[in-house]
């Protein structure tokens, strides 16, 4: 088995759901000679062709109307944000045609919408956002975000396959910084189930993206404590079943993301606990997240804002004690 | 051609009885005046094309196979409408059966939209062509421009008509744009641009034709503008009192009707035979969409996404306790 | 003292803030000779002329901008949306421009954005959504959204004084649906605190906009128990306090809000009740919400996304039983 | 001109060094090639002027009265730059001091923000003209349409340069639009839009100050377009691959330091003069922001609102049991 980089496994999930169904094609910024500013597409021209790879103008609403359309017309459109930052110049069209348009008219919108993501970078505060709720919160869209390359590559074949629009995000952070072996060929892995990477008993700690590294990190530095890691990967649908039986077994939970607070996903959880699970907390459901400011440049300030390995640690050996 | 004109403006008629008597459910856009525009247009397309037309694109839908029961069942908000009572007046449409998309309230949206169907339509070796309306007001959207910025380089087939009906709810087109002809704005894309007469039935369909053919010869996207006039207040309760005196009654002479009664050459019996019919069809549709029952609740959260038990959810209290 | 309209006090709020300070002034779409599309602005171009009262094209990015520019000179902006939902058209420049200004630079934004938001009035997906959370989510922007017209007047004035961006909400089901006295020449309501609408020992209900008055049917119809009101008036800074405050005495909250239900303030309210109050809570926190589905056109189908009376005393009943 | 032409080759050049040390936070977008743009534009504007600059119009704030200690804090994202170390390296500006208005990431934002602050200016009754610059790409950006829609009928004093370095990235203008020259996109608001030649600092100055002077005496926005070339890749990892073989060493005969040089009549002498004291003040730069702390993690909570309460906040497990 190959193994790949985070970013290799997700151009590898690309290349081989454009190799297995030619409906599928992309769109977006500097994807063909170049290969995107990631290089994620890079071979994809070469091998694809300019039909099926389709570089675009700098006109994010534009391009993502146009794949809109063409979804219309029975294709899988998958389209690349430079920084999944600039998704915010494509939001009427995201949240008011692609999110409703199944509701209103019966028609799916097949769109999978993909990006660089993240914090971490010291890419300053308009290439660092966590823009994953701001989605979920919009009905008709699933927002999906992996933390391993196996993981990236199984849900973007997923996302790809959906017949909803999806929103695909890359930590980029991770890019390149871990690896695991991914056969080729490997399945694609249902969308809406989050994943136990690690039992426990005494604590559930829920995260994605890169904090789910940080979590680990947190939690080998805790040894000896019995620590429940689940590993959203879906944002929405949220995996409400996987949390709530988690805290059955551990009685606390607690969410780390590199989102800012309010409204971030970890409120989502603390309601969807209250009300399913009320009876089984052992004690309060704890938020490790970004304050709310948008993410500074410097590292000394990036690295302020940003949960901390030690803020991870700190906050769970604190519910731990409870 | 005439026929559709007269049942789009009875629909039109009868559409605003319907709404004094509180019948019609949300907004109600009329397009009087302006149904030449629609039908003239509607006709130069070939069955295969796509089109989105505007809320006040009523001819459109008809001439593309869409009912005047879709039509009034869709104001009554009738679990027989087209969207099931999901989404307003003229917002649906039926992609495989009549080519039409459905249209959202953000104005614009729909150019870059129907740019990806062009696009579509192309890698999918078919020879389709796509046309959409857009206000004169909604000319000064960003879709509009990245939509067409992305077709010109893309050559696609796309026809974008821009129904220059002098008003955006009360702004009068001289408060968009500088612009005599907004046909113009074709130059910010290096594509053709033309102006032409939205009252005159056969212009439209002439220029229409021209457009939609020279798109589906590889002639990229075109912009056609058609002159007309809003000869109702933007929605009801508009009075339309920013209009300069005398405006309204000198484009009512213009009447796309009654010039293409002139030039069919009809008198009093050829119109009142098609009046008779489209009455009959209006009444059909009234009568069948004040029949119809409005959507089961329970619908209501069904079809957000393919999966539909994503969203259902029992709250807290209504769970056993 | 004048009884005012919820429509009539923002009209009157705007007014008396243009006469006591010429940097304030308005732009939007057909707000000039017409009034605006709910005349909220009738009257206002005779008066303040056109200088003040600027009729924009059709292109919500663009006014937007120029909004935060003038406000970069040292006027106060107020940008009405014909319908709030078409705020999604500038979210780019109100999140990434306007939100981060402040914070990136040192330059605050001192624009109000206002327009007519929620559901209820069978105008569809496009013309009812709750648009706060895509913002409360955003740092660096307020959010307000009163539910009487005091409130909305006090309100809006403390808004249009702010040196931050506010987007002020105005439920377009109340505009003349409620009435009050109020003063002319009355203050400006510090933004960010709660209301306690209507004392009560056993149960908190917090809510805001139109579901305040159904939320005060549903108490009626309960009578005899002692219910909380809170309405929160600011969505963000959220009172966190206030909230606190009174679980401490009732134990029990629920929460109603027109708004989808992942990622409402619902969910926030939880959180923060879990983290600041988890040993005063003797019952879950119940969240009544929409689902999330867009709002749909049909009377029958609205009604049943809504929360209704009904739905808000059964969740009351069934909490202050539990 | 020419020292500040200097002036900036000498900061770029050494950014790549400092970059090629690692010491560089984030992105760094070399000009090299455009100095001229910049420069000259700047010269052409009043004291009282407002301008906002993209990230490769690092001319246009040295002549605005800003440092290149400014510049190089920036870069190494110190305590002492401009923005604190919150924002990546061109985005900072000082409307009181220089009127400079802060860039931001998404591209064509300024577009509009420009055409607010030439509102803001008139509405003041104050007599300023506002400008800023728009790469070929961003010309395909809603925002760049919908601020010069707005700019257009309000007849706002904005003068938008479109900096034509033949590409976005890694994509030619070619497929950004089919248009020879971008300054026609001025069509479509009924505008003026000239092209001129981005590497003659003296056409430059004398197109910027015709356009701005016309825009100051009420003509309403003007594009300017000024054909020049990115002479580095996008960004340090760029190798420019995709760039034809011999383009850039065609532009490099026409690199505006070079020509200035010419018509100057400048010798060794000259050169070497300016040199040096450009170096010293590089040098001081390197030094001061070298020599600068990082900003205080403490900071990074503050500063959202005027009001700094509202966001800090103690986490759970952070407050005492
Ligand atoms: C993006 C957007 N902004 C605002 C509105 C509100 N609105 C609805 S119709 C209308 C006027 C449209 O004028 P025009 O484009 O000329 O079309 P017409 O109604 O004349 O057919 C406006 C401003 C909207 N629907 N979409
Ligand atoms: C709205 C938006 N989309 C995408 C990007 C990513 N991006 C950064 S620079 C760039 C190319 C810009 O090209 P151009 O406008 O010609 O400016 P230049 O870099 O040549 O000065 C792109 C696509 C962005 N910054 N903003
Ligand atoms: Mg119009
Ligand atoms: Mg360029």
């Amino acid at each position: 088995m190959p193994e790949l980089t985070f970013l290799d496994a997700i151009s590898r999930g690309l290349w081989e759901e454009m190799e297995a169904d030619p409906t599928v094609f992309l769109m977006g910024e500097d994807i063909g000679a170049y290969g995107g500013a990631f290089k994620v597409t890079k071979g994809f021209l070469e091998k694809f062709g300019p039909g099926r790879v389709i570089e675009t103008t700098l006109s994010e609403e534009g391009f993502v109307g146009a794949a809109i359309g063409a979804a219309y017309t029975g294709l899988r459109p998958v389209v690349e944000f430079q920084f999944i930052d600039f998704i915010a110049c494509a939001f009427d069209m995201i949240v008011n045609v692609a999110g409703t348009s199944r509701y209103r008219w019966g028609k799916g919108v097949p769109v999978t919408f993909r990006g660089p993501w993240g914090a971490g970078g010291r890419a300053g505060p308009f290439h660092s956002r966590s823009i994953e709720m701001w989605f979920a919160h919009s009905p008709g869209l699933k927002v999906v975000a992996p933390a391993t390359p196996s993981d990236a590559k199984g849900l973007l074949k997923a996302c790809i396959r959906d017949n909803d629009p999806c929103i695909f995000l890359e930590h980029k952070h991770l890019y390149r910084r871990i690896k695991e072996e991914v056969a080729d060929g490997s399945p694609a892995i249902p969308l809406g189930r989050a994943r136990v990477v690690r039992p426990g008993e005494d604590l559930t700690i829920v995260t994605y993206g890169m904090m789910l590294h940080r979590t680990m990190e947190a939690v080998a530095a805790l040894e000896g404590r019995s620590i429940e890691v689940l590993d959203l990967r879906t944002i929405y649908p949220l995996d409400r079943a996987a949390v709530v039986e988690s805290v059955k077994k551990t009685g606390k939970v607690m969410t780390v993301t590199e989102d800012t607070r309010t409204g971030s996903i970890a409120g989502e959880i603390a309601a969807v606990l209250c009300e399913e699970a009320f009876e089984h907390l052992d004690g309060p459901v704890v938020r490790v997240t970004s304050p709310d400011v948008p993410i500074p440049f410097a590292p000394t300030l990036e690295d302020a804002v940003l949960p901390s390995v030690k803020d991870i640690a700190g906050a769970a050996d604190r519910l731990l004690r409870y | 051609m005439y026929y559709f004109l007269r049942l789009t403006r009875a629909l039109d008629e009868r559409a605003h009885v319907l709404q004094q008597q509180n019948k019609v459910v949300g907004g109600l856009f009329s397009n009087q005046g302006q149904e030449a525009i629609s039908i003239g247009s509607a006709f130069a397309l070939e069955k295969r094309d796509y089109v989105a037309p505007m809320i006040r694109n009523i001819g459109t839908v008809l001439v593309r196979g869409h009912s005047a029961r879709d039509i009034m069942t869709q104001y009554l908000a009738k679990a027989t409408s087209p969207t099931r009572g999901r989404d307003n007046s003229q917002h649906f449409g039926d992609v495989e059966r009549t080519g039409v998309v459905a249209y959202i309230s953000m104005l614009g949206t729909m150019v870059p939209v129907m740019a990806g169907m062009a696009l579509g339509a192309r890698l999918k070796g078919e020879d389709r062509v796509a046309l959409t309306y857009i206000g004169d007001g909604a000319t000064s959207t960003g879709d509009f421009y990245e939509g067409l910025c992305l077709a010109s380089v893309q050559k696609l087939a796309l026809v974008v008509i821009i129904e220059n009906n002098q008003y955006a709810y009360s702004t009068p087109t001289s408060k968009q744009s500088l612009l005599e002809n907004l046909s113009d704005k074709a130059k910010a894309f290096g594509i053709p641009g033309i102006t032409g007469d939205g009252n005159d039935v056969l212009e439209v369909y002439r220029l229409a034709k021209r457009c939609i053919e020279d798109a589906r010869a590889g002639g990229g996207p075109q912009i056609l503008e058609l002159k007309t006039f809003r000869m109702r207040g933007h929605a009801p309760h508009d009075n339309q009192a920013y209009v300069p005196k005398g405006l309204i009654e000198a484009w009512r002479k213009k009447d796309p009707i009654g010039r293409f009664e002139a030039v069919l050459g009809f008198g009093e019996a050829e119109k009142a035979e098609v009046g008779a019919r489209v009455a009959a069809v209006v009444e059909d549709a009234v009568k069948f969409a004040e029949e119809s029952p409005l959507p089961d609740g329970k619908e209501a959260l069904q079809g957000v996404f393919e999966d539909d038990s994503i969203v259902p959810f029992t709250p807290w209290w209504r769970r056993d306790a």
